[in-house]
């Protein structure tokens, strides 16, 4: 068995993405998503700090400093995209215009509860950023997170330990083991990877899982050694 | 690939449904929808409740809406503005109802429901008629109304230049309650006088960007 | 003794509008006040449609229909001046950011309510349009009306008879027989037309008046036949 | 004749006084008033409130008034960003407090304040840590947690282009903040790359109306 790879994982999300979709990608993992969105598809990428249509990181020739992501990197705009300042875009993220926010997370409950922005570590402030907005607000939540914690603990659970950015708010978790739906019936499981038999996944999860009739084989279509 | 054109003011108009709140823009006939007005006149649909600064005016638009029966209630600052007819006899009559909300806080309480907000407290109209029946509350030492967001099923805007991806400019005071409604409707539906090909419109001054934006008909 | 004309209302409060205010004007009377600004005053006027630096009537080669006033009525945009939609007009009007709101009115109390939305006649539907907001928003609110009505009734009361637009919210009146501040004393009379005594003002007033030490004579620069 | 340009950063900020509340615009680096943060630490206001996206960084703006002290309490909704050494350090040690507020109701209790408003009802936040205390309310089958409007007396922001009235102009994503913390103070200064002619920026694309502005440095 073999997990997926950060940008597999990225991949798999890409691939649920419809086209002309407003989609605002999280800090971190997230944002590797937009390298694998399939031809074909138009999507616009949202940025909280202002952003309708973001494109790639700049090449050297492009590069302009007062254009940058929500992760402050630079980035670009493509053709189509347009600037407006904080507050309207908020309200494009609570009021239910974007189609779709992806986020990373410490922890997602059987009941959707999302807990990504504190581990209440006392070693530094806490600081929650635009977390709690996009997940209230995006009209689809999805996450991105690791199937278990480094010491193999699991980060699906019946309830979140950490504190939560929102409650009932994530509708499907891609993890580097499967593809799981949140749903009124509890967690189905949608995919599996190759080779991880359905019990094995439920013992690295932190609540009862229920697999799908028509689950399928999670097979990356991308190599496990693309990086990014 | 996005392309938010459609090619008639029918296929603009698909699937709005009697009993429908209909999000009017304009500022008397600046900036409204008089095309796609009239096509909702045409589709037949009724029931309708109609969100618009004014009521109508002469015997097109909103006003050949209400002379037709169509409108069940107008939601407006002022009903009457030039020759408004229409409104007048159907509100003589008793065939209209209308609710009269002060003109910032109808373009508030769209914005409100446009940023997922649940209300507002608003310090106009304290003391007045018109916050007869709505909960007062004193903060900071001052009294203030409740008011709900305002919601469209559907929002039918006036532009001037559009894109495939629904990017619309406005031009002048024609501009008004075009941009909030956009965003407070389920379904937002343009008429645009021109459509421009991508990035024609200065990505510093999309007036509406067309995360708001559902259909565009070039009329 | 000569009540001042619609015009010369128009001249006075324009006297009292400062180098560099931002000034709404609300639709009849109070629109004539632009006409009368003293040279090298720059006003900046603000309509509720969504404009600021708002100019004079359009000349004939001028006109623009996507270019009007709250009155709905042909207008031009003065240079600097700048477009904006409604609910930034009103956030500008409700928050404080005007310097003045000079409306019409029906009636006025000595405590400063105003009155001057409906005389719920029933003949025809309300209107309110955006004098509720002004009322409220603007940092100073004046008001131009005749002393009385026509059939000689004070319109300056110890209690307004018609509804209310909002409640203390007048800071000073323009009749066409003074000038009057609202203050935490009462009514304040600063000024009052040549040829009438105090005690025949008191007398075409609802309310009681208090004759300020300083007052002046009001003396109409302007000449009575003007018109607009 | 009105003329908002100031000839110096002191000129520009004279007046702000201990225990001002700042609204210090800008995400991180981009769209921050730098020199105009330089300049109230050289003044040597203290006991300030400062709002701002970030909690500073390195070893300017924002973070040398933390390092010097000036600083009582920052609203913020993620105060690490690039190099958090200063504010760290005073949290550390006690030496600031610190309101974290998620980053869409930051601008929006700004634009509360901006608007006139008394408060609203959000959805976000609600059974979190982050709504402890705040009153909670169930509108139309949904919980929301209550408000309030946050005002500056000082907004300090950084704009790309400037005229004598005060209209502003931003480049790309360093609008941010800038347009919400104009609106939201009593006295609004900004710093601007350049000072245009009247008229030179089109009426149509203002990003801030001059209405809000009462000094432009040019830096």
């Amino acid at each position: 068995m073999t997990p997926l790879s950060r940008s597999q994982m990225a991949w798999r999300a890409a691939q649920d993405i419809d086209n002309g979709w407003y989609v605002n990608l999280g800090i971190g993992l997230p944002t590797l998503v937009s390298d694998h969105i399939p031809p074909g598809r138009e999507i616009v990428f949202h940025s909280e700090n202002g952003l309708l249509g973001m494109g790639p990181k700049p090449q050297p020739h492009e590069v302009d400093t007062d254009l940058i992501n929500a992760g402050k990197g630079l980035t670009t705009l493509i053709t189509g995209g347009s600037f407006f300042h904080h507050a309207d875009a908020f309200l494009m993220i609570r009021g239910g215009h974007l189609d779709l926010s992806i986020m990373g997370a410490f922890e997602v409950s059987e009941a959707g509860d999302l807990a990504n922005w504190t581990t209440e570590d006392p070693s530094f402030p806490p600081g929650v950023g635009g977390a709690m907005d996009l997940a209230v607000g995006a009209r689809r939540v999805r996450v991105l997170l690791e199937h278990t914690t480094k010491d193999g603990k699991p980060r699906i659970k019946v309830k979140c330990d950490y504190p939560l950015t929102a409650a009932h708010c994530v509708s499907r978790i891609y993890t580097n083991l499967a593809v799981i739906d949140v749903t009124p019936e509890g967690l189905i499981v949608r995919e599996i990877v190759e080779g991880l038999s359905f019990d094995e996944l439920q013992q690295k999860t932190g609540a009862r899982l229920t697999l799908a009739n028509d689950w399928a084989p999670l097979v990356p279509k991308l190599a496990s050694t693309a990086t990014h | 690939m996005i392309d938010k054109q459609v090619d008639s003011i029918a296929a603009a108009l698909a699937g709005i449904r009697d009993g429908a709140t209909i999000l009017s823009a304009g500022f008397g006939a600046v900036g409204a929808p008089d095309e796609l007005m009239d096509g909702l006149l045409e589709m037949g649909v009724g029931d309708l409740v109609v969100v618009s600064n004014n009521a109508g005016s002469g015997k097109r638009g909103l006003a050949a809406l209400i002379d037709a029966g169509r409108v069940r209630k107008v939601i407006c600052s002022f009903p009457r503005t030039d020759d408004p007819r229409a409104f007048d006899a159907a509100y003589k009559a008793g065939r209209i109802e209308l609710e009269l909300v002060p003109q910032g806080i109808i373009s508030e309480r769209m914005r409100c429901a446009a940023a997922g907000l649940g209300g507002f407290y608003s310090p106009v109209g304290v003391g007045t008629k018109l916050a007869h029946g709505k909960e007062v509350r004193e903060i900071d030492g001052k009294s203030y109304v409740f008011e709900k967001p305002l919601r469209g099923d559907v929002a039918l805007l006036r532009a001037h230049r559009a894109d495939r991806w629904g990017n619309l400019a406005y031009r002048k005071s024609a501009r008004n309650f075009n941009p909030v409604m956009a965003m407070a409707a389920e379904l937002t539906v343009v008429q645009a006088k021109e459509l421009v090909a991508l990035g024609d419109i200065d990505p510093e001054c999309v007036h509406t960007p067309g995360i708001f934006v559902d259909r565009v008909v070039v009329v």
